[in-house]
């Protein structure tokens, strides 16, 4: 805040200054909140912000409020606290400190106030020199033809060896598949395993583990196991259901086990 | 008529040194959203300039540049050098995983070639669309070869240098044959749905249904 | 992904030289309204390119010209010269003018980004409109910056590259005056002592975080 701007208000006896006070309360309405208005005070004193007496500030703050009820206004709740709150203050600042009493002194309360009177300022006035700056569209321009950037979307496809041999031995084993004819290496079939448990179950006189019924060289190799396992145990549930064997399981993924039904 | 006016009265104030006259016909052809034309060039200036020769300066300038003056009918106007158009252009690079059809179909032409169009739809046992063999060429992974010399004389198709160093292979017989694809666990026994006899004798019925069974258990 | 690796692999190729990269990019900042960051500027250049570098020079080249090249933010721009703004008049759009209200709010934001609304009443004295918001939001002049790290986690506004686009502003440290607000403890989030009536009470527990945040908004 320059010095300029204080020079214009005169002594608070002076009928210009009189006739503010009155324009403020008129244009109540026009302030933004009580912190507002009492910048707009703190102007009436003839000083920096810095100094800023803050009694003097507070009492004048009052005397607006105090005419304002007078000219029977209607003031926002706001303002009455800050009132009240100013109040305080005043009592604060006027009073001897009681060292019994806790909680900031009157001065630091002040010094508060102040300092936020001066940081609204501050932004008030930096508010204005950025405003005042330079503008895009109105002192400086963008390009006015611009070109648009046109998006092409480039695809790209890809493949693995993987997905080649995969698709190749697709295609292939579909081929092996239409005359019936199947790589049995790593299988063992139904009637395979249907044929060995048929030989077999003869001995099955307690309960036996299924698994026990895979033939050799189909136990380790885990494709062939997995063959003859998923062979045996469908032979199984159909020698069940001619009636020949028993099956049991004890629980969910415990060992299926078979006996011989007599 | 005024403007006629005017400007022969203010020309007798001085005008600005070309040098600023040339910076304002700058500001002008870049901040303008239309091409400008000398005579409006000539009304904003300030009177007595004179835009025709300071666009002479400037489109000297300019040349070479990566933007140039430009005359459009018989207005000018700042344009992309013609050279740098394809920066203007942002491309955004999808990867996308190749059909199956189209892995099917190089399979069989790296494993066949060099094979025929009639070939590939007898070993996949579905015709082969045109779009599939022409992504293939357009990706330059398969070319043309040789024609068959037999009737109708068909193109027939091989893969191409470009296909061996994505696949990283020295050569197509190193891809792997049917034994080690199979060995290597790579080969699916279940025959793709549908492509499996829907009504056959008790047995084999039975049997394929157990081998698809059998997938869908132990699988993975 | 697939274009970090694209990157890596291609700039074992050369570069074009200097003086083609600084057409590049000055034809890519012709064409466009808006800044183009050096990173997408990067990304529609050849590979190996450092549009960087290309721009010390390009901004060079423009120094003192018609049209000038300029920072904002992280991002680059060409914008007619300032002193040339009286040949605009046509060009001029009409803004918004923007309340009372709204510029405080506004310049709040800017030189205590990132800020809360609470943080904004309490300088203000009042409390802040959702409407006032919503403009500098909608203008693109403030965007929501981090939440605070305090209860309630509220948001926090800090102000946008248009922003500084549209003031000329290169980053927001170069806002007028801020140095000597910093100074002179004016942007330091300062507790009340005691009672005061506060519309952002309860948020004084930010003060540090706001101190950071400004911290790593302001400097390098």
């Amino acid at each position: 805040m320059s010095e300029d701007d204080f020079d214009q208000i005169g002594p608070m006896e002076s009928v210009a200054e009189r006739m503010a006070a009155e324009a403020l309360i008129v244009d109540v309405d026009g302030f933004e909140g009580p912190l507002d208005l009492l910048l707009t005070l703190g102007r009436t004193q003839k000083v920096d912000l810095r100094t800023i007496s803050v009694l003097e500030l507070a009492q004048q703050y009052l005397a607006f409020v105090e005419r304002a009820k007078q000219l029977r206004l209607e003031l926002a709740a706001d303002y009455l606290v800050m009132a009240a709150w100013l109040a305080f203050l005043k009592s604060r600042l006027l009073l001897p400190p009681d060292p019994t009493e806790e909680g900031p002194s009157g001065e630091e309360l002040a010094a508060h106030l102040a300092f936020q009177l001066e940081r609204l300022q501050s932004m008030r006035d930096v508010a204005a020199k950025l405003m005042a700056r330079d503008q895009l569209g109105r002192e400086f321009f963008s390009r006015g033809i611009p070109e648009d950037v046109t998006q092409v979307r480039k695809i790209t496809y890809t493949a693995t060896l993987l997905d080649l041999m995969q698709g190749y031995a697709r295609i292939r084993t579909k081929d092996e598949f239409r005359p019936y004819v199947m790589d049995r290496d790593a299988i063992f079939t139904l009637e395979n395993a249907l044929e060995r448990m048929r030989g077999l179950i003869g001995f099955a006189g307690t309960w036996t583990d299924i698994s026990t019924y895979l033939p050799d060289g189909f136990t380790t190799d885990p494709a062939r196991r997995r063959s003859a396992t998923a062979s045996t145990f469908a032979a199984s549930l159909e020698l069940a259901k001619e009636g020949k064997v028993e099956l049991r399981q004890s629980e969910l993924y415990a060992p299926i086990e078979l006996r011989r039904k007599d | 008529m005024s403007e006629e006016i005017d400007h022969k009265e203010e020309s007798l104030f001085e005008a600005p040194p070309m040098a600023e006259q040339e910076r304002m016909v700058e500001a002008i052809l870049f901040a303008t959203a239309e091409p400008v034309t000398v005579r409006e060039l000539e009304s904003r200036m300030p009177h007595g300039s004179d835009p025709a020769e300071a666009l002479v300066y400037l489109r000297k300038r300019y040349n070479g540049r990566g933007v140039n003056v430009v005359k459009v009918g018989d207005a000018w106007a700042i344009r992309t050098a013609p050279d740098l158009g394809f920066l203007m252009r942002r491309e955004t690079v999808e990867t996308r995983k190749l059909s199956r059809a189209a892995v099917e179909t190089l399979a069989i032409i790296a494993y066949h070639q060099p094979v025929t169009r009639a070939e590939i739809e007898e070993i996949r046992g579905v015709s082969v669309s045109r779009g599939t063999v022409d992504q293939l060429l357009e990706m330059e992974w398969i070319r043309f070869g040789r024609r068959r010399m037999t009737p109708g004389r068909p193109v027939t198709f091989v893969v191409t240098q470009e296909f061996l160093d994505h696949f990283g292979l020295e050569n197509a017989r190193d891809l792997p044959g049917l034994k080690e694809l199979r060995a290597a666990g790579l080969l699916e026994n279940r025959p793709p749905p549908g492509t499996m006899p829907q009504l056959g004798e008790g047995d084999t019925d039975a049997e394929e249904e157990t081998q698809e069974g059998q997938n869908e258990l132990f699988e993975d």
